[in-house]
């Protein structure tokens, strides 16, 4: 009896600190995918004189050129995860905000600053909108940014008189003002895409703004435990409202990035983005049920994505191997990440 | 009696980093009601978990009647007779109690289908044998905290045929309602089904045990009799001999914090089930302990919910002031801005976010605070974990794990210590020591005294009548939502007892 | 002059690729089945083809692939003109000859992109719509429009083109408008329902095929015979041809891919090292009536 | 003290049982929405010689067999949304069903009955399997149906050699037997679409074993508190593969409804189902968070959509207003639910 009483008071409760490769790798899983997929990408790279093809700086700008506008969404999305919810009105609202960006420099003749801003503040608005409808009257949100989806489209038909836009450079009623086609430029040698550094941009705010501010942590609170937030004294209406004005921000940050590349506003545009971003999201960790997830995850998750559909591309897969793949693929990544997480007893 | 129905030999199980059974050796007699007693985090939950099925061991062997048992599930113990209460009271609560009550073992049609009158019928019966107020039909999650608890004993109660491993079932029972569990359990002690109870109500343990193990760390710290002093399952428990469970009580009080008179609290709306306060008569002074005290549905819950803006909406009528000014007690940001701090007795559905880490979940009343200019401050947030563990005693030491992961004792632990972070003036609690062990007790007991002694008020509703004598300077009885009796403190549990239940003293 | 790539050799090994809009449409099936029969003819072309899935995005990224991949001659059937004006640009930049299908991206054929091969949806939908008030309803009466997707650049072509050409006769109502987005089972509950509304609807005009057999079952459901007018002639089985053939529709006015003629003009610049082509060639439509469908069918 | 105590004693604590009329509306909720969108379209429906169009049977009977796919496919999928799972791959499984079956009977030679059950067969492995993964390696079923989603759409591609396959009947090699063609028939005075009589026949067996039978209870049990079920000896894992295996069935179900009605097989069919199916569950009055639902409001739910969208159509809105109205109706469907739903404090 003594001596099991001195073994006990001698080991306290507390575990030791091994140093753990393993904790390493969980600390970064969420990038795990994203280093499988680059890896097997130098691998099954087709070569043009002994150059691997998918690491050259061109073709890697190409890859995160194509996922600037879903990673944008992605980000404001991720929030809107972390808080239990979801948002199906971001391609939508991509879709309105690049027909209103078109309309407002075509035919309303505003400048550059006037439009951006007009416009991200109607995208924010109508974010706002449904934030509020679905916290005020207690709505599920899928079905609210549903009925957003819809409404949002209806809205840019309305714009657009059921047109396509155009939109032509120049100095002049009717043109739009030159610098904005600078979005679709490149720059730092013409490697860089602009929209590229906007997507990065945006995503440095929004990974800061999540993980070192008040509201980011209110944020996370609302998603563990709704009850338990409000007890303890969060916010939660204001923040279940604002992560919502967050991805309509986000969405007409993309739909300007699109309207901008693409010299266009279609209300068609931006159809199924809301998938992609919801995979970006919950590949890169985040999990649909609240509480947990992380910025760096949603962006390894998006920038994974594009190069998985490049790197098949380049090997000139057909569309049918070219799914198969992808379904094989990010199952896979997820897999990977699960058992990582499971093995440090993180599991759900 | 001294057949052995279901034993454990060796069995060592870790969790991550965590090692919470280090070679335990563990048996229960035919017939026997076995105390398990142990500080919070001894290990003594997830012995129960490999015995019933929801772990396996790393290393050693459960045995029933002396041949080992490979338990893949809790499907497995169930089928072999071996009935769980579990501590986290695990219902459905988007069912109804009568489907909780038969869920894994429906009663069917010969055609199969869900019988679902015979399993109203057959629930009500159940049900009556303790607790008459609760209706087969209502779902789980309009149930109080005590009323799940009595739904958990019931289902587990009813396919006992060999064992009943019981985790804390009375921790936020009443005297009443536990007088009656014993019955039963002595009845079906006496039928020959082995119990294994566990409780940190010391005082039960002579009531009701033929044998007692003391677990501590991970380990068996030793077997002993039911009536042993206390003091000696007290040293065995904790490994150091304990002074006064109960801190003094401070004869200095000042000016009165919280005033009802005649209040009554009206909901917008009718809500079946919740007991409205009613005629409420009752000071909290600063530097003043008050305890409420009622027999389970008695409204204490309701009471301090009302105040802080949790429970069903609705508004305050008669007289409540907070500081001597009319209290405008509509939300609960205008409780919190009128210094109010709420620990929820449901630590798991209201207290917790359960996945996130021990660390996130204490700064969570503070956020405000360890972010001055909006920005975290991650040394405010380290300054504010570091005391809360100081405070508490949280354990493991770690505030990086989840807080799910922690032992049910512990995780009251985090609810109190976060709600206490705040620097409230008037603290509600509901339950605060609801599964903590002896030890911590009167640690909470005395750190709570000491936030007294700096002028906080703390009212605190609790099932454990000396808990509330000990700890308390006044004690408001409460019963069908109105205040009918005051004592002040050191009364008889027998007059408090007597005027929740509407005797004459 | 000098030859438009100077690679170009009789017997070289050529990649060709084709960035095709949306591979989901059957139209767009037919497209790239013609392409790549055409292709297999030629035994010095690898054709490959890369589903841009109705996504601007997508498709410009392709686009870039290609480039990565220096092909040597880009085929490109845009889902839209403009936003994929700035991707061919940068294939023409690194040399890449383009032939685009279908549909023009901004600028100027034989400089900003080498050639356009393709027909003209609003004046296909003119030719339905005076085929209609000519010889389908030359009495006049009520008639129903299944446009595409709304304010896509061929839903919006032709619908235009189809009211334009039966403003010619005065006594065609167009009783009713919906969207169906190209796909039969939405063309077959709205027609159902303008059927409903309208029972005199005389003839219904589909934006494409699709939505053609759509409004057919529709029709069959309601029980009234309706003279329907589908959009892009697709062969086959289930295409316009032989439904026109079978009598279940009026007539179809095909949408000619193009495919024989940009393979034609893939050959002549990479094989005969053409120093220059034609810019813009408008292949015609062809109206599949009763009288010509059996004929057209073996085709 | 004395006349309290007998106050007590006869008042036990249990609620008294009101005849209250809004419990009826309670009872009922689910059906709210559907009520109000019919009394919406009686009233604004086009009238023909005094004729109310709108509930007329032929049209009642379009609007049926236009939700009848969709339908089939959301009564799966309250299954799945019941244990808080989703299945993103729905409406892949229908095109990948349609396919098979178009194949198997033209290219196959195979007869209608064999036809029938290899596709059904072939729908629920395929949603079994996606459940087992999700199940076994603990991931998101979003990811893993998403994934699901593009392997049936390549899969489709596969089979069909990129082609859509057109069913003719008759007898012989080559084409498929003439009965098949029933399904995009009517019976009853050619008024009652097959279509339909399928759905309505799967949505009472459906309906069936959900409130009445044990495995119905255990949905609601896994969605309601995992744990909880898990340790009350549900088999927790079973019913999570058992409900996405339904949703295949459901699926290849709705497929083969699909190629019978519209007499081809196409890869690219059902794109976009799935989110007509959970919208249609979700207004039901399911929650997305599990646990909480029931099929009456799934078909409810369903038959408001198809509803809403015919009587739109019925007055030859513009696409625009169509997408307005039907945002604006959802929404406000929604919120009478949600209005009715917290009267009696039901809210969550
Ligand atoms: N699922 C789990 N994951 C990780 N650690 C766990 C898990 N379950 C228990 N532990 C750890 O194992 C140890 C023993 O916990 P256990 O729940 O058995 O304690 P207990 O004796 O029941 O305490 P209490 O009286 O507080 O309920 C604790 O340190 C706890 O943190
Ligand atoms: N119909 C209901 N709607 C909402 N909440 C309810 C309902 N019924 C009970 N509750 C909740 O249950 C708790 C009330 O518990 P109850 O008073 O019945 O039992 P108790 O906590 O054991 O005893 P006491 O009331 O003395 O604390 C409250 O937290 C209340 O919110
Ligand atoms: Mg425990
Ligand atoms: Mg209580």
């Amino acid at each position: 009896m003594m001596s099991e009483q001195q073994i006990t008071s001698s080991s306290p409760i507390q575990p030791a600190k091994r140093i753990d490769p393993l904790a390493v790798i969980v600390r970064f899983q969420s990038l795990i995918g994203l280093v499988l997929v680059f890896a097997g990408g130098i691998i099954f790279s087709p070569r043009r004189h002994g150059v691997i093809l998918f690491i050259q700086p061109d073709n890697i700008a190409n890859i995160v050129r194509a996922v600037s506008e879903t990673g944008i969404i992605a980000i404001g999305m991720t929030f809107v995860i972390i808080t239990a919810g979801i948002d199906l009105s971001v391609g939508a609202t991509l879709g309105l905000a690049s027909v209103v960006t078109a309309t407002l420099m075509v035919s309303g003749g505003f400048g550059l600053i006037t439009t951006v801003l007009a416009v991200l503040l109607m995208g924010t608005c109508f974010g706002l909108i449904q934030g509020a409808i679905s916290s005020k009257f207690r709505l599920e949100a899928f079905i609210v940014t549903l009925a957003g989806l819809q409404a949002a489209r209806g809205l840019a038909l309305v714009v657009s008189g059921n047109q396509y836009i155009n939109i032509s450079y120049g100095d002049g009623p009717g043109l739009a003002p030159p610098i904005f086609a600078v979005l679709g430029g490149r720059l730092f040698g013409n490697v860089v895409p602009v929209a590229t550094i906007v997507f990065l941009i945006f995503a440095c705010i929004a990974t800061l703004v999540l993980n070192t501010t008040r509201f980011g942590r209110y944020v996370y609170a609302v998603g563990g435990n709704e009850r338990a937030a409000r007890i303890s004294g969060v916010p939660v209406s204001a923040i279940k409202i604002a992560v919502y004005a967050i991805t309509g921000f986000a969405s007409a940050l993309a739909g300007i990035v699109h309207a901008g590349q693409f010299n266009f506003g279609s209300a068609n545009d931006g159809t199924g983005y809301e998938l992609t971003a919801i995979a970006a999201v919950v590949i890169g960790g985040t999990s649909l049920f609240g509480g947990s997830g992380s910025m760096v995850g949603t962006i390894a998750g998006t920038i994974m994505l594009g190069a998985l559909a490049n790197i098949l591309q380049l090997n000139n897969i057909t569309p049918a191997m070219q799914l198969l793949a992808t379904a094989a693929i990010i199952v896979l990544a997820a897999v990977l990440q699960s058992l990582v997480r499971r093995r440090e007893g993180l599991g759900r | 009696m001294n057949q052995v129905v279901l034993s454990a030999k060796g069995v060592t199980k870790h969790f991550g980093g965590v090692q919470a059974l280090r070679g335990v050796d563990f048996d229960l007699k035919v017939g026997e009601i076995h105390a398990l007693l142990g500080e919070n985090g001894a290990g003594k939950s997830t012995l129960m978990n490999l015995m019933s099925g929801v772990h396996t061991p790393d290393l050693g062997e459960i045995f029933i009647d002396g041949k080992p048992a490979r338990f893949h599930s809790p499907r497995d113990a169930q089928a072999a007779g071996i009935a769980t209460i579990f501590q986290e009271l695990d219902l459905v609560s988007s069912l109804s109690v009568a489907a909780n009550l038969f869920l894994g073992r429906e009663l069917v049609y010969p055609h199969g289908m869900l019988d679902g009158k015979a399993m109203l019928r057959e629930a009500r019966k159940r049900l009556e044998a303790i607790d008459r107020s609760i209706d087969p039909a209502q779902l789980v999650g309009e149930l109080s905290i005590g009323q799940r608890q009595v739904v958990a004993i019931v289902k587990a109660l009813s396919y006992a045929s060999r064992a009943l491993i019981m985790d804390e079932p009375t921790a936020a029972l009443t005297v009443g309602e536990v007088d009656r569990l014993f019955d039963i359990m002595r009845g079906l002690a006496s039928s020959g089904v082995g119990i294994v109870y566990i409780s940190h109500r010391l005082e039960e343990v002579p009531q009701i045990a033929h044998r007692v193990t003391v677990m501590r760390d991970g380990k068996v710290a030793g077997v002993t009799e039911p009536n042993a002093p206390q003091a000696q399952l007290v040293q065995l428990l904790v490994g150091r001999p304990l002074n006064e469970l109960y801190p003094p009580r401070s004869d200095r009080v000042g000016d009165v914090l919280l005033r009802m008179r005649q209040a009554s609290f009206r909901p917008h709306r009718a809500s079946p089930g919740w007991q409205a306060p009613s005629k409420i008569d009752l000071d909290v002074h600063r530097g003043e302990i008050v305890g409420l005290a009622g027999v389970m549905g008695a409204g204490r819950t309701e009471l301090l919910s009302a105040l802080y803006g949790t429970g069903v909406p609705g508004r305050w009528q008669g007289e409540v002031t907070i500081g001597g000014k009319p209290a405008r007690l509509r939300s609960i940001a205008a409780a919190r801005r009128a210094g109010l701090a709420f620990v929820t007795d449901d630590r798991r559905g209201a207290g917790l976010m359960l996945r996130m880490s021990v660390g996130l979940n204490l700064v969570m009343s503070i956020i405000r605070r360890i972010s001055p200019n909006g920005l975290l401050s991650a040394r405010r947030q380290d300054d504010a974990i570091k005391s809360s563990f100081g405070n508490f005693d949280i354990r493991p030491k770690n505030p990086e794990i989840a807080v799910g992961a922690l032992s049910g004792g512990n995780q009251q632990k985090v609810v109190l210590a976060k709600e206490v972070l705040g620097n409230p003036s008037l603290l509600l609690l509901d339950e605060p020591t609801r599964g903590v062990d002896v030890g911590a007790k009167g640690e909470i007991y005395a750190r709570l005294r000491k936030f007294a002694s700096h002028g906080l008020g703390i009212l605190v509703a609790s099932s454990e009548m000396p808990e509330l004598i000990g700890l308390c300077d006044r004690i408001v009885v409460l019963r069908n939502g109105c205040s009918v009796a005051e004592f002040s403190g050191g009364v008889s549990e027998h007059d408090v007892l007597a005027a929740a239940n509407g005797r004459e003293g | 002059a000098d030859p438009l790539v100077k690679a170009c050799a009789k017997d070289g090994e050529f990649v060709v690729g084709f960035s095709q809009a949306n591979n989901a449409e059957p139209y767009r099936q037919h497209v790239n089945d013609e392409l790549e029969a055409a292709a297999k003819a030629v035994p010095q072309f690898t054709l490959q083809i890369a589903d841009g899935a109705g996504n601007v995005n997508t498709q410009t990224s392709q686009v870039d692939n290609f480039i990565t991949q220096k092909v040597d001659l880009l085929l490109i059937s845009p889902f839209e003109a403009a936003p994929l004006t700035p991707a061919v640009k940068r294939a023409m930049d690194a040399g890449i000859p383009v032939i685009e299908l279908d549909r023009k991206t901004n600028g100027e054929a034989g400089k900003d992109y080498t050639a356009f091969i393709g027909g003209d949806n609003y004046k296909i939908a003119l030719a339905a719509g005076e085929y209609t008030s000519k010889t389908l309803l030359p009495d006049g009466g009520e008639a129903a429009v299944l446009e595409g997707l709304p304010s896509s650049t061929p839903a919006v072509e032709r619908l235009n083109g189809f009211k334009d050409g039966v403003k010619a006769n005065s006594k065609i109502q167009i009783v009713a408008e919906q969207a169906a987005d190209w796909l039969p089972d939405k063309a077959q509950t709205a027609f159902a329902a303008m059927l409903q509304a309208h029972p005199d609807i005389k003839m219904v005009y589909a934006s494409n095929d699709m939505m053609a057999a759509g409004a057919l079952l529709a029709a069959k459901g309601a029980g009234k015979s309706v003279k329907i007018i589908g959009t892009d002639g697709l062969p086959g089985p289930a295409g316009g041809i032989e439904a026109v053939a079978k009598g279940d529709w009026s007539a179809t006015f095909t949408y000619p891919t193009g495919a024989k003629e940009a393979i034609d003009m893939a050959k002549s610049i990479l094989l005969d090292c053409a120093s220059s082509v034609e810019p813009t060639v408008t292949v015609d439509t062809t109206a599949i009536t009763p009288e010509n469908a059996k004929q057209m069918m073996g085709k």
